[in-house]
């Protein structure tokens, strides 16, 4: 069902954790839906520096965060805000389709995140936007199925 | 294939070897078409009449009451649909539970198209129905009534014999779902008003793909699958010979065991729930403390999703199952925990271990270790946990 | 048991060595219930996988076009109450024939009951339809074209990409119950404009109780069998794993070694219809000469009842059926027989002897001197016999 | 299905032929329902000395004429009309109930063989009447079960 990558990426996924005083923490998803992921990171003169993440989901939700934690680790807001739910799954070798929600989530997370850096520090993020967490949305590729 | 250890009989058993045994001959030996009139077809005539008895003996019915099917879900369905279909004029309302297992409630969907009424019971936070409100439910127009014995997600056993004097009672036709209880549970259709009753060999170490509706002598519905002369009219198409033959013996084993079985299973069980509530805090039991299936242990395990623990599970071989909905590819857990009242984000967080009769107290000392060990991985993990440890 | 002469391969065949070996890993080692998400159930997905993959291929099908079934008795009922419950909006007229298995006519008989509207097409003296009658009897309201690929009694091949090609044309949905056909006759469905087919494993040396039925893409019908997700949410039930690894297996054999058999089952049946021809007298082929299955003879003998001539061949454990009321219990003769023309005293003694692969041209010539023998023992018993010989 | 019996006097028939000048000749059925019995009698003073049958049919049908052939051979006339198609099946250890109207075959044959004889010979014969002999009448078992 799932690749090997994924497996990887759920069994010892990156970046497990917390970031006291994160610069931006992004939390998307709700416990209804049974998936939560909550992104944290740390920006330095516009880098990402450091990045950890905790997330209550399944095993695609799980990697999905970890694989996202380790994209943007490192890159510019600009970089981060490039990647798409499509280059998440394509990083774990691809996500069964009804699991293609969870990449989505992993991007919101991110974007979240960016969305709380920018308001905490005035820093302008082109392409951010309050609206577009809504967790209605998230599940939308899965209801094509 | 690398060792397994196995806890999802609730799912599917594996085909013993007994029954494998008997099974092989019909495949290539003894293959004749048991509706032609020769010499070789002989053998499988007669292997049908003994599994008949057999599955009659079991459930304490007459031989000619047992029909022969491909499944649980066919028996159900023909259950279902063949009422309806039948009885049409006389009236169209049905009433089952919020708990049935899909082939019961989706059929019922479909029903409701077609203009049938359909009342889904609630049940309690055990899961049980309520026979005050199963008999404030029957009106004029009610035909059948269809509560499973058993739940197979938690297990729990529904007071089958009361709801059968109900049904009895009200002139009603009563049937039950018994996919989860045929083997594992004592069953007598005539003590128990049981007018129609569903059966799946694959739940008792019989082979997938075959199964039994018992219909009481003088119940008349219509055939799901028309055709054919076979099961004396009832349901066409060409004897599964083997699968029949498999279904006879698999039952029959099961009901020689019981007792000792049902023992073995319910301390297995028990020791299982006792270990696991001992050593991991925050675990639910989900369905009847004692009112349940011997080998069905249902925890939820709080802040942490069903398909995670399952995977994780899977990474020692362990097979077992869960009421997430990320297991289905749904959105929504499981609708029987919901049923009994439980809130999303704890539903999406069981786990099913259902036991059966090869596993043993070390395998279940070395699942619970492995358990605890994950559910405390997961929880780090989990933004859930963080929230409940901050205090909030 | 006794060393038979089995001919009666249109009844059902053996489960051949290479594909029973393949299914019995399904039983009892790679058990798993192909719906859950761990490593044992791995092995049982892939192999459904597999096998759809070899049904697919062998009717030249996309493989998400092929849903497994109990047989071909339930993917009959399965196509034609999906179609007239999903179409019911549409129309309410379906176009069959009067020599379908019963499978097809007794399911169109209850859908009469629901008030659908059903057209028996006649067939010709060797049991072809007339594509002109066929077109005439398309209305608005017709839903569906059900035609029989080739006959399971006279072994008749109807012409199905020309019946094919005028539900096309009429945007009628077509569907072939193919069960006699898969597995002796080639296939395609695309080049063949078939919507849905019917197939069973046990008629191509598959196991009993599994079949598929093929649903074009972009076909929408209705569930016989509501329930679980299995089959992508069209067929609920555990699969029957063995099963359908089963008809893989047998399917991808029949058509690897499809021109070879033909040509054999050709050359013996042509060889037994002349040798029965040359030595029994006031006989008669049924079904067309060359368009007919390569194993199928059919032939009625005048004078005689086809019971007693089944048991009399019996007692040499020459295994064949016949389309006399007597096998079947019933008054009247096979409906086919008599629609094809034959008056009924004369469709009585019919006898079907269906050859397959493993029959020999030696087997073929000791059934042929004992039916000689048995023939004229019988019409010497036979008051119609006297009456002939008397000269009325 | 069959039992023993009914194989034996399938397979080896007795008093099958005809009967030149017979003194009473019975047929019933008829080759639209798959079945004729056609019985002979020779009845020298009261008694039967000598019967045979023609039948078209299935197993059971020839072995029912056979063994009725035998119930009445030798036996006085009043006797054979005591002969019932019950008595015919027991004899044959029994039918399968869908093939009990095979021994109302033989029975009906036989009344109408001694009918025949009765009006040949003027000689009365009490219980046998003309109407009885309706082939409708000769499924009615079989269509109760
Ligand atoms: C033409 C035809 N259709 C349908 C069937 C029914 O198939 P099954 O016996 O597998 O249900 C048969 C055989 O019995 C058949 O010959
Ligand atoms: C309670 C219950 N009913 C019906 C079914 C369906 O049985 P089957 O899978 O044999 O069709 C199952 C199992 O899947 C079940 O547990």
């Amino acid at each position: 069902m799932y690749s090997e990558k994924v497996m990887d990426h759920f069994m010892n996924p990156r970046n497990v954790g917390e970031i006291e005083n994160a610069d931006g923490i992004g939390e998307v998803g709700n416990p209804k839906c049974g998936d939560i992921m909550k992104m944290y990171l740390k920006i330095e003169d516009g880098i990402i520096t450091d990045v950890k993440f905790k997330t209550f989901g399944c095993g695609s939700a799980i990697a999905s965060s970890s694989m996202a934690t380790e994209l943007i680790k490192g890159k510019s807001i600009q970089e981060a805000m490039q990647i798409t739910n499509k280059a998440v799954a394509e990083a774990l070798d691809g996500l069964p389709p009804v699991k293609m929600h969870c990449s989505v989530l992993a991007e919101q997370a991110i974007r979240k995140a960016l969305l709380d850096y920018s308001k905490k520090t005035g820093v302008k993020i082109e392409g951010l936007d309050e609206t577009e967490f809504d967790d209605d949305d998230l599940h939308e590729i899965e209801a094509e199925e | 294939m690398e060792k397994i250890i196995y806890m999802d009989h609730a799912a599917t058993t594996q085909v013993r070897k007994e029954v494998l045994d008997e099974m092989i001959p019909y495949f290539n030996e003894y293959y004749g078409n048991p509706s032609s009139i020769y010499y070789l077809s002989n053998f499988s005539k007669m292997a049908i009449d003994k599994a008949r008895e057999r599955v009659a003996k079991a459930i304490n019915a007459e031989k000619n009451e047992i029909y022969f099917t491909a499944g649980g879900s066919e028996s159900d369905n023909w259950a279902i649909k063949g009422v309806a279909s039948k009885l049409r004029d006389k009236g169209n309302h049905i009433i089952t539970s919020k708990i049935e297992h899909h082939a019961i409630l989706h059929t019922c969907e479909y029903l409701e198209k077609l203009g049938y009424e359909i009342t889904y019971l609630d049940v309690d936070e055990y899961g049980m129905i309520s026979l005050d409100e199963l008999e404030k439910a029957i009106k004029n127009e009610t035909i059948l009534i269809s509560i499973m014995f058993a739940n197979n997600e938690i297990g729990t056993i529904e007071p089958i014999k009361e709801i059968g004097e109900i049904a009895r009672k009200h002139n009603v036709i009563f049937h039950t779902d018994a996919v989860q209880a045929v083997g594992s549970l004592p069953i007598d259709v005539k003590d128990m008003n049981i007018d129609l009753l569903s059966m799946s060999a694959h739940k008792l170490y019989g082979p997938k793909g075959v199964g039994a509706l018992y219909i009481r002598k003088g119940i008349k519905i219509d055939p799901l699958i028309h055709g054919g002369a076979q099961e004396r009219n009832k349901r066409a198409g060409t004897e599964n010979v083997p699968g029949i033959v498999g279904l006879g013996k698999a039952i029959e084993l099961a009901y020689s065991e019981l007792e000792e079985n049902t023992a073995k299973l319910i301390e297995l069980r028990d020791y299982m729930i006792k270990s696991i509530q001992s050593r991991i805090p925050d675990v639910r039991l989900n369905g009847h403390p004692t009112k349940r299936l011997p080998g069905n242990v249902n925890m939820c395990f709080r802040y942490i999703e069903g398909e995670s623990l399952l995977l994780s599970l899977d990474m020692y071989k362990i097979e077992a199952s869960s009421g997430s909905a990320c297991t289905s590819g749904s959105l929504d857990p499981s609708h029987v925990l919901l049923a009994i009242g439980l809130p999303h984000e704890i539903a999406h967080g069981s786990l099913r271990l259902s036991l059966g009769i090869e596993n043993t107290k070390e395998e279940v000392d070395f699942v619970v270790e492995k358990l605890t060990t994950i559910v405390d991985r997961l929880r780090q993990m989990s933004p859930l946990y963080e929230k409940k440890q901050e205090g909030k």
